[in-house]
């Protein structure tokens, strides 16, 4: 199934066992959802659980805090990670912190969604990512799943907790392909080794796993090395036991993200590398990043600032050959 | 009107007052700290809307000791809390502005300005979901009324006929800004008219107040939709204890003190419902006890350790801790 | 009603349908990319008011192509800004939604919902403070009309009685939300009743847009403070081309065919201006030149190179680079 | 002067100048500002000049770029970082990106500054730090200085200049004494060398300067050892070559910021000493931050949550102890 579908599936079942569980956001009901997650739900659940909202970002935030106050399993979703920076007060200031302000009298059983990146052409104020930010909060967890089975798992775990959930999406992953394990006993929380490595671990998630993954063969057989390749999944909590196994038997990091590189999200990764497996680094680590520039219009701009499979492949390799891999 | 319930009302505002007054001694005495804002002046209303507003979820802000404990909070939970104590409603985690209590559905002390109306709209959203009796209420400033998380609240409510009561407090100042000057005019119900019903009361009548707030309750219970209630009113103090309020004249202060809540208040259960000057005395004393059994509860709570630090910061455990 | 005005806006509409129908044209073809929102139904609205207010600024929305033309951009640089090119109106750096040309007093496409409001207001505000006779236009939709900056904006204009125009183009839908269901009412003018004057227009009818919008424009430069105009009109394709509109029914779409902005100013140019259809043929055909001319120019043009991706990211160079 | 009035005078000094420079914000005019940044300027200027806004953050920041684009140089005040939050949409969709999305068209003469951090007790929603975020965004400058003399230099030219500058200050700053040179030729955008040292680098910036130089003398008594302590002062860009010059003698690096160590602003100086830096570090770096908790109101909670002068003077010595200082 699509990984779409594997979100829609996932809201189904959640609405299907619990009669709290509601979705708001533009156009999430009768329109289906603008990239179709939503599809289909309204003619099961009606109107009272998929909520079509006026644009207010602020609002659909913040009616979601005050709908899990009153009972309720609110799932908000915004259109594009843009729209998302209106609801920030809401997010960081109210969702984010009455549990541990109330001494945990209130709870939020909550989630948050919407897709972000660089998707074709949609220029500066439909393209960026904000897991930098929003990972950054305490009192929020934050997924950013780029497996269609895990993400059905994810948003399921994060529908039915009790704690704040932002759910990170990607506008190029609706339509990827996977097989869906309902069954499946994952854990959300703990990043997924994509593939087994001896030489260079890489770090990643969301998109750019697949563009790692696509470029990998290449890159192995021209350098002749083995690399292991880690989804974080979770980006708040991050799951560093995984990373330090990884670290201890490669000896090497390369940190590879779709954002900015100015205090992108991979930031937090290289430098808790450097402090805390120092001693078990053979070289410099390496932040592969998007450009600091907003994105451009203009398809080879735009390419041009952010990692494509070609352009982590080489800078895998300079950088191997630079640090005597 | 009963008696009993003006007496209750009266009680609970004398009280509000010496609670207000002792809290501010002991903000200087250095026991109480971050920002604290009074509600001296503006009792009649957050007394009276809580008595009248009976059934139902109340979101309010950062000025809310007084219906903290209109709403049934132990004044001990109260104090202790702007104490930083373990035994205050929040645990000490937040102060003066965080009042939280979901068992007298009580959402009291959002910081932001505005930004609670959002999350009373999405209660109400609930409430009706689930049929509940159950309405919401959220008060908020004149100044609020100008922020765009209150705007966009008057239009979705009014849209999904949602049964909220929003209470606007027009005590006509934002810090120290006269609403006049931010605003086109001086009464905020305006900007609610093209949305609901609208309703005005004097915020310094509580036997007023309590009957308005009575109605809109009743209005909002029968699915009629949201309804706006604003009262004028007035503080005494500065915006918050730190504030010497030198924006506004000795004599506007004094206009409004002429027209003083509990006075007013006093004349009408002394003239109306014939209360003698010893049953008023005794209403005093015994709001003098509470508050300084609060203070002492509160000096002699403990606070929580920091070893706790990361106590709620989650409700749902998990092996990876960051 | 002048007839060379009449007839200047006519050409502009069909210039402006033309145009978009190429737009469409090259998306599918894959040279024009990212989110295109066609004006086709709307041409009376967006070339109208861009003719009367003819000495101001203007802020509007992604849907721009016609109101840059209208305000004189060249139509070649506003489609090689859709091709991507560095001799778009952008350089190519916006796209379709983000066309600005501060020489027009152009700031038009922001695909920020609601976003530009607040900078409308804010350039109204210096307008008023230089004593320019520059006063503001505002475009936005019924979708916009109930975003915060939108409700923020209406009371800030508003007090501070700003030069500022409001124009907000009722097509009834916000991608594939008919605005009654997340609006009390269809009317968005009621939302600004409390704060100003408002007019209404059939958004159809480009001579009545004009009066209105002339008569509109006198208002606010007279320094009576803002006015809200609203007009209703219809778009006829999907939100972007990427829409199918289905949740639309064939006849609603057909009764707004049937008071097509085009051809009911053709009509009043035969009936009232007497031009014959030899004339219109003419216009016709310019339009269709000026169109492929500025395709044919848009594939010639060249892309701006990726080495001078960090060009424009700051105005003042520092010697620091990160 | 005390801090606050250095930014009081530079502001001054730029309206006397440039007609065109005017403030905007919750209580700047008559109020004189919540911090007293403004006082007195109204009585010069008028209320044309300064302007007092509506609680409104969002149309705050959106007012000023529309100002800015109008021909005016706005300085908005927001009254604590917090609020700033409802602001986002303007700073990072709007601000940062028109004059790079125009092609250089727009230019955007503005600052946006705002105070934050833990003062004294203000709880979760009036202590945050959001500089990790704002220094992320491409086309923002942002500056966040510590000294006062610099501080009035930083702001003249925040104010004078042609790019959007975000002006981050501190509540615990606004009372700091210091001499303003006004004829001092200083570059706010060059990191400041408060004292120098040969065997530790200690980055640092904003209030946690002043925490840090409190516990040095301890410290170097303590240890021994002898620390340079660089205050960064322009968060974006970062003089990087100030740093390498100091790592390359010391080649040991402690960073140090009140805000949550998770995705803190410091993990981008960490990070990219660790990927530029990293043969020419003697021990894995450290950093040293605030925990991942919402401000707790409570006093003692509230101190253990962020570093303190006694804090970080004992986690650097722990930290050199295991490290072979
Ligand atoms: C979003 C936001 N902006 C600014 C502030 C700072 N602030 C706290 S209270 C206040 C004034 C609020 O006035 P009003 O709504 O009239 O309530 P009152 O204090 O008079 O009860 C301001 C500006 C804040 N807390 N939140
Ligand atoms: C803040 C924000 N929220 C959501 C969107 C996605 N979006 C783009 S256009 C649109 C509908 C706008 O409708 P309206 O204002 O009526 O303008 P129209 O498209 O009809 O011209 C939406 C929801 C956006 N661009 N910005
Ligand atoms: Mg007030
Ligand atoms: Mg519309």
């Amino acid at each position: 199934m699509l990984y779409r579908e594997a979100l829609n599936r996932a809201i189904d079942e959640c609405m299907a066992v619990d009669s709290t569980v509601v979705m708001l956001g533009e156009d999430v009901g009768l329109y289906g959802g603008s990239y179709r997650v939503s599809e289909g739900l309204v003619a099961k659940y009606g109107e009272k659980c998929l909520i079509d909202t006026p644009i207010a970002e602020l609002s659909i935030v913040g009616n979601a805090v005050g709908m899990a106050i009153g009972g309720l399993r609110p799932i908000a979703e915004i259109m594009t990670a843009n729209f998302a920076l209106l609801a920030f007060d809401q997010i960081i200031n109210h969702m984010s912190k009455y549990h541990y302000m109330s001494a945990g009298k209130i709870t939020l059983p909550m989630v948050v969604r919407f897709p972000q990146g660089v998707s074709k052409q949609l220029a500066a104020q439909h393209s960026e990512s904000y897991e930098q930010m929003l990972a950054a909060v305490p009192g929020l967890r934050v997924f950013a799943v780029s497996d269609v089975n895990y993400a059905y798992h994810a948003l399921k775990k994060a529908i039915l907790m009790d704690d704040p959930v932002v759910f990170i999406e990607h506008e190029l992953l609706y339509n990827k392909k996977g097989d869906v394990d309902m069954n499946a006993d994952l854990d959300p929380f703990k990043a997924r080794i994509v593939k087994e490595g001896q030489d260079v671990t890489i770090v990643t998630y969301l998109k750019m796993v697949d563009d790692v993954m696509e470029m990998l063969p290449e890159l192995e057989e021209q350098t002749g090395k083995s690399y292991e390749v880690i989804d974080l999944q979770s980006l708040n909590p991050i799951d560093y036991d995984t990373l330090k196994n990884s670290l201890e038997k490669t000896g090497r990091l390369v940190m590879v993200e779709e954002d900015h590189y100015m205090g992108g999200y991979g930031a937090q990764i290289v430098s808790w590398a450097a402090e805390k497996m120092f001693y078990a680094l053979d070289a410099a680590p390496l932040r592969i990043a998007g450009k600091n520039v907003p994105i451009p219009y203009n398809r080879k701009r735009e390419l041009a600032s952010i990692p494509t499979p070609e352009t982590i492949k080489e800078e895998i390799k300079a950088w191997g050959a630079e640090n005597g891999l | 009107m009963d008696k009993s319930i003006a007496e209750e009302i009266y009680a609970l505002m004398v009280l509000g007052r010496k609670f207000e007054y002792a809290a501010k001694e002991h903000y200087m005495t250095g026991e109480i700290s971050g920002f604290l804002h009074l509600d001296i002046g503006q009792e009649a209303l957050s007394v009276a809307a809580m008595k009248a507003f009976d059934h139902g979820d109340v979101f309010t802000t950062y000025r809310e000791h007084i219906m903290a404990m209109s709403r049934g909070i132990e004044p001990k939970a109260v104090m202790a809390e702007l104490f930083g104590k373990s035994t205050g409603v929040s645990e000490g985690q937040g102060g003066s502005m965080h009042l939280f209590d979901p068992s007298h559905f009580f959402y009291g002390g959002d910081a932001i300005v505005g930004g609670h109306i959002p999350n009373a709209v999405g209660c109400a959203y609930a409430r009706k979901f689930k049929e509940s009796e159950h309405g919401v209420l959220v008060l908020f400033g004149d100044g609020a009324s100008n922020s765009g998380a209150f705007f966009e609240s008057l239009n979705i409510a009014s849209t999904w006929k949602l049964p909220l009561l929003f209470l606007c407090e027009n005590n006509q100042y934002a810090i120290g800004t006269k609403i006049t000057r931010v605003a086109p005019f001086l009464e905020q119900r305006k900007k609610a008219e093209p949305y609901m019903r609208t309703m005005e009361v004097d915020g310094n009548d509580a036997l007023a107040v309590y009957e308005c707030i009575k109605e809109a309750q009743e209005y909002i219970s029968k699915g009629h939709g949201p309804v706006f209630v604003e009262a004028m009113t007035y503080r005494y103090e500065g915006h918050s204890v730190s504030d010497a309020a030198t924006y506004r004249s000795a004599e506007e202060l004094e206009i409004w003190k002429h027209k003083d809540p509990i006075a007013q208040l006093k004349s009408v259960l002394q003239d109306r419902f014939e209360l003698s000057s010893s049953d008023l005395d005794e209403i005093d004393k015994k709001a003098q006890e509470t508050v300084d059994e609060a203070v002492t509860f509160a000096q002699e709570s403990p606070e929580a350790g920091v070893e706790t630090l990361y106590d709620h910061l989650f409700k749902e455990v998990n092996h990876v801790v960051s």
